[in-house]
């Protein structure tokens, strides 16, 4: 299929989000489509689905123009998509949702064995482990994203377009996925691949366009004239890359020490210290349970055994209100859609949230103008990109919304922070930005305990790391700031009790 | 297309009213000297407590009124729902609108004396008409049927059909209603007159909603059946529900007394099922109520103090519209009874309780 | 439950978005308050209507009466509004108005009690029955909507029991004088009781440190929760102030009728409780109020009736045409809403 | 036989019909009269209705929204159906399907408005409401149409032993319903719509013709509830329906649907419905004094939905 966008634009209220976009997609290749958040991608993508119509221009498919009045009729005309958005029903089946929109019938009623059996056969693609006939709402975030892989693979569509299908997957699916889709665009298929990862893109593009503020930086560039250096001054319009903090060494007094930790989650054993102004990396896989640890720490989740000490004092924190007034620890969510953020609310109202009860005078009285002033440093230091601080945090971009969740953690002023996977689905600029400003924040005086899976910021950032591994933790290792050594040992460090394991079961 | 309804209906009533008056010439011209009662420029409004088919008669009535005592309108309105705000904000509305006398049920004994004061305090008289209000009230009488004395001589009646003696249930209406609680007492007295002979088995209230009375009398009839010698309704749809049941069940033995004159009550009359009812006079009520408050509100007459009123339990200003039981016997005539009852009250009713100039 | 996203309710949001998180400080006065302005240029074009149509529409007898059943309107839609902002609701507003109005008229009557103990009285029971529910919703997490099913048959039962369903209809004369004031002969003062809620209420979600954590809590519980909101706590204030403003409306009935009934609130309040605060903004997903909007949505039905008595429309067809105008009323709303964002577009 | 018991409970609305059985079991003990065959009747009949009801809310809540016109509607098609026997003289035959079109056209009405206008369905179909009460208080004059056919009234008393004619028609509507819901790709995707709008959007489902589907089909089942009032009540009364609101939202919800859509159960609002049933019926039978039944019906529901909590809360069904 032969897919051509020709000088679309798209405004929404305060926003000019695509001006005159071009984009042209071949039969039998993989495009890349790049750019930082907020540059354009998704509104494309969501014209291009059906799902928004262009105030301007036109999309053609094999010369002929189209008016897609809804996502239906892209189908129709051949066009499958893996949208940003997680776009299951909960409490669907597997297979039903894999099959929603086209569920086969029999006498008029689902015919629930070819349901399953034709489910199985687009997830066998990517994953055996999954059964068809499993609740959505009751699997992990990343067998979700597989699962809309399978739908999107389903429709068997001549186009199909993927907007970070692997945001949140193994690396191990990752593969299963690219081969995959270059099977398919060998058997002539068009793809477009939306990641952040440029590892990806290079592992897996033919050619790349590239979007910077609604506006096309680059159209169609074969993959090969590309390094790393250009696409991202593509993206970013300057060069930037990760830099690794200088090592530090703190020692400092203990502001919060875990002594034998259990939770409901599983948790066994846990101990460990964090020091004043130290960055505390905290290290796993996905599933390893380090947010559910967060949680328990933050009185979100209960504990069943051992004790949290602050400052020294045992602390029984039992909600996330305590932790902030009396503890003075805050929870920086990886979810911040469900849990991070208030999408209908300001970007006032969501940094302001942790300090209302500092701002509010007498009979709690809270000023507008006192919150304003307490709010702005903080949208001006992290250069909030918005037009008001009255607007809806549902309307920014996804690194705009990740910055209001920091912020708002920043001016509430703890001691203690811990932040679940800072930078995940955020582009360069930002997360670069982002690793300054933690750096910069632990050098004031904040301890941080720091969450991710990503290792080179985790490389780049943590003074020391422990590495957790289902449920427990297995090791902690120093980091001097050297990939490979501090890499090598962190999953040395996994491999040896999945050993441990191994033999224990085998014995 | 609303407005343009609302236009026409302006016109019609404008037309209407012009009609009547010239009518009303005429009649004076021609019947001048027989004296028909003077033609008023009163507009009275009969307000039911909401939709309900008993009121229906009013309607006639109201007409009856208007024609036969030359009153310059005789309005039968009625409230969208059965809801107290809903029937105060209607006849504020009308007064607004310059009525000059109101015929009100009360659909809530006590919540409408406040409306009465105000119609009062603005010199607009009212009267209650169907039920009482609650003393201490403004209304100018109570025109109706006494519930308490209907419920009293209901149970009575019903006792004398069981022979005396037996176990009677008392379906009544909604809880909420003072009305409910007086009945309740009546049917208690009543039951306690036989000195045990008789007893309250059991009382079924919150039935004026269709499907939950269709519901708790079956039920009640599943349960105690056997027990059962009689069973008296003081609501019209619990009456009507009843002896639906009644003729279901084939029952002949439990003797039920009604109330109201529903077709499905007489029609279990005629048939058996049901002993009798408890008539009331609707018209009586719409087409005296609208007489008397005519000659009220023309400043003409004002109520003698010192009147032989009924005292019931709800007011001291009360005079009975007619209650009488309709059975087998009297299923053809009861009509020509109330309208004898009627014609008996209204040419009557100047004189007993009014002082007229 | 909690991954389902909760967006059906938000459909209506563009034409409900009023003053209190919403955008305003930077896009001005006008287009913040916008919703509201649309939805009261129907309430005025309605009076001008009908009091072109029908004089006696303005009269102050009239008047009077518009804004006495306006009052007790406003304060029930505002009992509704503040549950319907932590994302719950409260089926009991009548249950709890009719209990606290026979408590007010025990104490009043029976105890002989001054009238402003009895009012104390009355609103603490209200408050007490609201703050009832909240409890039971948290620490059950059963929805709100079960609970207050349930409780709003219990008090009310409750209610029975205790008075045998017998109405206080002796009380000291003051109160029913004041139900029947007329201030500058067309306005009660009950309606200025009304505003004086209505302001309050406005500070406390606009100003007030607990009504911004109840505007969060309502909005995205689990990230009010994981931001420190006491959640819990909020929801169970706002259900106890559900019950006061609820006990404040049977309150209010109590001088208007001078009397304390049974038959009042009960199931009779629920839509009305709804209906202004929907009508005026108020999303039922939680995290928005509409504090003015209430008052202009309850503005709005009454208006209608109203009008539609004066001009003396068909007995029994009333009914047919307040539902045809509010139909028109709310859907000229909406176009009007569907306009100004198109406009504001194109001159982008 | 442990786990077996374990999966039971799991189900969500076991704890509905823990309460039901053990509810019965009592009542039973307490008065002979309970499992007489004319109380089950009575109770079986008084059971229709309000199941036509409460499905008619739960295809609503089910693409998340609702139909606060159930009442009104019913009301409406009721004395329609009676004005054409009556009046008119339309044969049964052709009455009571006709009556149910107009049930399901209005459905229709409620379902357009509310897509076209994009206005909360909460509002529209309120106004429609009053709309329908208003025809309906307009046609009759508050005066009920009596003379119904007698086919009719005699479908809606008659039984064979405890079991009412009248309960074949809610029996067919659950066996229909539970198929749709749970075997048919319009059923599918009405859920898939109440559960995650945007998604269903997405995967090519047309969400307004699935809401005005939803819409549509309330209408019918809210008609047919209305047709079930008629035969049981042997008259077309125009205060038929006025009681339904509450009653039509209780029964799905304590039956485990989530407001917010997406999630319903015919089962769990069938048990519902009976619970309701029964609480009614044995209050009479248990001769609980008038004062006090509005406070036991309160307590006997928290103590019911308590008893399912606690039930989700042990077996981590939350």
């Amino acid at each position: 299929m032969q897919l051509s966008i020709e000088g679309v634009s798209k405004a929404f209220p305060g926003v000019q989000a695509l001006d005159k976009v071009s984009f042209e997609l071949r039969p039998g290749e993989i495009q890349a489509l790049m750019g930082e958040n907020g540059a354009g991608k998704s509104t494309l993508i969501k014209i291009i689905t059906g799902l928004y119509r262009p105030d301007d221009g036109r999309v053609m498919i094999d010369g002929q123009e189209m008016s897609f009045q809804s996502p239906r009729d892209a189908i129709a005309a051949g066009i499958g998509a893996v949208h940003q958005e997680r776009n299951l029903i909960p409490r669907f089946s597997v297979g039903e949702n894999i099959l929603l929109e086209r569920l086969p019938t029999r006498n008029g009623l689902l015919d629930k064995d070819a349901i399953h059996n034709e489910a199985r056969r687009y997830l066998d693609l990517l994953d055996r482990g999954i059964d068809t006939h499993t609740e959505v709402r009751s699997l992990s975030v990343a067998q979700m994203q597989i699962v809309e892989i399978a739908k999107a693979l389903s429709l068997e569509t001549k186009c199909l377009l993927m907007d970070e299908p692997t945001a949140s997957i193994t690396e191990h699916e990752t593969e299963a996925l690219f081969t995959l889709l270059k099977r398919l665009r060998d058997e002539g298929a068009s793809i477009v691949f939306v990641s952040h990862k440029l590892e990806e893109v290079f592992a897996i593009a033919d050619r790349v366009t590239v979007l910077r503020d609604g506006k096309n930086a680059a159209l169609g560039e074969p993959m090969s004239t590309m390094t790393r250096q250009n696409l991202i001054s593509l993206m970013v319009g300057r060069e930037e890359h990760i830099v690794n903090k200088p090592q530090r060494s703190v020692d400092t007094g203990v502001v919060l020490e875990a002594r034998g930790l259990q939770t409901s989650f599983g948790h066994r054993d846990i101990s460990f210290s964090l020091k004043r102004g130290e960055i505390l990396g905290l290290y796993g896989l996905v599933g390893a349970g380090r947010s559910e640890l967060a949680r328990a720490i933050v009185g979100a989740a209960p504990i069943t055994g051992g004790e949290v000490l602050v400052n020294g004092k045992t602390a029984d924190i039992r909600n996330v209100h305590q932790a902030l007034n009396q503890f003075r620890i805050g929870y920086i969510s990886e979810d911040r859609k469900n849990e991070g953020l208030i999408l209908t609310h300001t970007i006032r109202e969501n940094i302001a949230v942790t300090i209302w009860r500092r701002l509010a005078g007498a009979l709690g009285l809270i000023r507008p103008s006192a919150e304003l002033d307490a709010v702005m440093p903080y949208v001006e230091r992290l250069e909030i990109r918005t037009p008001s601080v009255e607007q809806k945090v549902g309307n920014l971009s996804g690194g705009n919304q990740q910055k209001v969740s920091v912020a708002k953690w920043l001016a509430a002023n703890v001691e203690i922070l811990i932040i679940d996977e800072p930078t995940v689905g955020i582009d360069i600029k930002t997360k670069a930005y982002l690793h300054e400003l933690i750096h910069e924040i632990a050098a004031g005086g904040t301890s941080v305990l720091l969450i991710s899976s990503d290792m080179p910021e985790m490389v780049a950032l943590a003074d020391r790391i422990l590495v957790m591994h289902d449920m427990r933790l297995v090791g902690e290792v120093a980091n001097d700031r050297r990939y490979e050594t501090v890499s090598n040992a962190i999953m040395n460090r996994i491999h040896a009790v999945e050993e441990e394991r191994s033999t224990a079961t085998a014995g | 297309m609303v407005l343009a309804r609302e236009e026409f209906m302006k016109l019609l009533c404008d037309a209407i009213r012009g009609l009547a008056a010239s009518s009303i010439l005429a009649g004076l011209a021609t019947f001048g000297v027989v004296g028909l009662a003077q033609a008023s420029d009163n507009k009275i409004a009969l307000i039911p407590g909401g939709p309900h088919p008993y009121f229906a008669p009013w309607e006639q009535a109201a007409a009856d009124a208007k024609k036969d005592f030359g009153i310059a309108a005789v309005d039968f309105k009625v409230p969208q729902e059965w809801k107290l705000n809903l029937q105060t904000e209607l006849v504020e509305s009308l007064a607004a609108q310059g009525y000059t006398a109101f015929g009100i049920f009360p659909g809530d004994a006590v919540g409408i004396n406040s409306t009465m004061t105000e119609l009062k305090d603005s010199s607009i008289p009212s009267a209650a008409l169907a039920g009482c209000a609650q003393d201490p009230t403004d209304a100018a009488f109570c025109l109706g049927t006494d519930v308490y004395n209907s419920a009293y001589l209901g149970t009575k009646e019903l006792i004398k059909a069981m022979g005396g003696k037996g176990a009677i249930v008392h379906l009544a209406g909604l809880l909420v209603d003072p009305n409910t609680t007086l009945r309740v007492k009546a049917v208690e007295t009543a039951v306690g007159e036989t000195n045990g002979e008789v007893t309250l088995l059991q009382t079924v209230a919150d039935t004026d909603a269709q499907e939950a009375a269709d519901q708790k009398i079956n039920a009640l009839l599943a349960a105690q059946k056997d027990e059962i010698g009689g069973m008296i309704a003081t609501g019209y749809i619990p009456s009507v529900v009843a002896s639906k049941s009644l003729r279901t069940l084939g029952d002949k033995r439990i003797k039920f007394i009604g109330i109201d004159d529903d077709p499905i009550v007489l029609e279990a009359i005629k048939d058996g099922f049901v002993a009798g009812t408890m008539a009331q006079n609707p018209y009586g009520q719409g087409y005296i109520g609208a007489y008397v408050l005519d000659l009220l509100a023309g400043g003409g007459c004002t109520i003698k103090e010192d009147a032989t009123w009924i005292e019931t339990p709800q007011t001291k200003r009360f005079i009975d519209s007619g209650t009488l039981v309709i059975n087998a016997d009297n299923l053809t005539t009861y009509k020509d009874d109330l309208k004898k009852v009627t014609t008996d009250i209204q040419s009557s009713f100047k004189d007993k309780y009014l002082t007229c100039k | 439950m909690a991954d389902v996203p909760v967006n059906f309710f938000h459909r209506q949001s563009h034409m409900t978005d009023e003053t209190i998180s919403t955008e305003r400080s930077r896009r001005g006065f006008f287009a913040g308050a916008s919703a509201q302005i649309g939805l009261f240029a129907i309430v005025a074009l309605l009076w001008v209507i009908f009091s072109t149509l029908a004089p006696g529409f303005t009269s102050p007898i009239n008047l009077f009466g518009i804004g006495r059943s306006l009052a007790v309107d406003i304060v029930i839609g505002f009992s509704q509004m503040v549950v319907l902002a932590t994302g719950g609701m409260n089926l009991a507003v009548g249950s709890i108005g009719v209990c606290a109005v026979m408590l007010t008229g025990f104490l009043l009557q029976d105890a002989g009690m001054p009238i402003p103990v009895a009012l104390a009285g009355g609103l603490l029971l209200g408050g007490a029955l609201g703050w009832l529910n909240g409890f039971a919703i948290v620490k059950t997490g059963v929805n709100a909507f079960i609970i207050t099913l349930a409780s709003a048959s219990l008090f009310l039962g409750a209610m029975l029991i205790l008075s045998k369903a017998v109405p206080y209809n002796t009380l000291p004369p003051e109160v029913g004088q004041f139900g029947r004031m007329r201030i500058w002969g067309y306005v009660s003062p009950l309606l200025f009781i009304a505003i004086a809620i209505g302001a309050a209420l406005y500070v406390l979600y606009r100003h007030t440190l607990l009504g911004r954590q109840i505007l969060a809590a309502g909005a995205n519980p689990r990230a009010a929760e994981m931001s420190g909101v006491p959640v819990g706590r909020v929801i169970i204030i706002s259900h106890t102030l559900s019950g006061l403003l609820a006990a404040t409306a049977g309150i209010m009935l109590v001088a208007r009728l001078g009397a304390a009934m049974p038959s009042v609130g009960g199931e009779d309040w629920l839509l009305p409780s709804f209906l202004g605060p929907v009508l005026g903004g108020t999303l039922l997903a939680g995290g928005s109020v509409a504090v003015i909007g209430t008052m202009i949505g309850a503005a709005l039905v009454t208006t209608i009736r109203s009008g539609l008595l004066v001009l003396q429309v068909g007995n029994f067809w009333l009914q047919l045409f307040l539902g045809l105008i509010l139909l028109a009323a709310v859907m000229a709303d909406r176009y009007r809403g569907v306009f100004l964002e198109r406009r504001s577009l194109g001159r982008k | 036989m442990n786990s077996l018991l374990r999966r039971f409970l799991m189900v969500e609305w076991s704890g509905i019909l823990a309460a039901i059985i053990l509810g019965s079991a009592l009542l039973a003990w307490l008065s002979p009269a309970f499992l007489t065959e004319f109380n089950i009747y009575v109770m079986l009949r008084s059971f229709c209705v309000a199941l036509l009801v409460g499905f008619a809310q739960m295809v609503t809540l089910a693409v998340g929204q609702m139909n606060i016109s159930v009442g009104a509607l019913g009301g409406l098609v009721a004395v329609l159906a009676g004005g054409m026997m009556e009046k008119l003289g339309v044969p049964m035959i052709l009455a009571i399907p006709a009556a149910i079109a107009i049930g399901a056209l209005c459905g229709l009405l409620n379902g357009v408005l509310t897509e076209r206008t994009g206005i909360n369905g909460f509002i529209i179909t309120l106004a429609t409401a009053s709309a329908f009460t208003g025809i309906n208080l307009g046609i009759t004059q508050s005066i009920p149409f009596y003379n119904m056919p007698p086919g009719l009234v005699a479908f809606g008393s008659d039984r064979f032993f405890a079991f009412p004619y009248l309960m074949i028609a809610p029996i067919i509507a659950t066996i229909l319903l539970g198929l749709f819901l749970s075997r048919t790709v319009p059923g599918r995707h009405l859920l898939a719509v109440g559960g995650n709008p945007h998604a269903a959007e997405l995967s090519g489902i047309s969400r307004g013709r699935i809401t005005i589907l939803a819409h549509t089909l309330s209408g019918t089942l809210a008609a047919c509830a209305a047709i079930l009032a008629v035969a049981q009540l042997g008259s077309a009364q125009p205060t038929i329906g006025s009681d339904w609101l509450l009653l039509s939202f209780a029964a799905p919800i304590i039956g485990g649907a989530a407001l917010t859509g997406g999630h319903v159960s015919v089962l769990g609002t069938t048990l519902a419905v009976i619970l309701i049933a029964l609480i009614e019926n044995g209050m009479v039978l248990a001769k609980v004094d008038p004062y006090w039944v509005q406070f036991v019906l309160g307590a006997l529901i928290l103590a019911a939905v308590w008893l399912n909590r606690w039930r989700a809360v042990k077996t981590g069904t939350d």
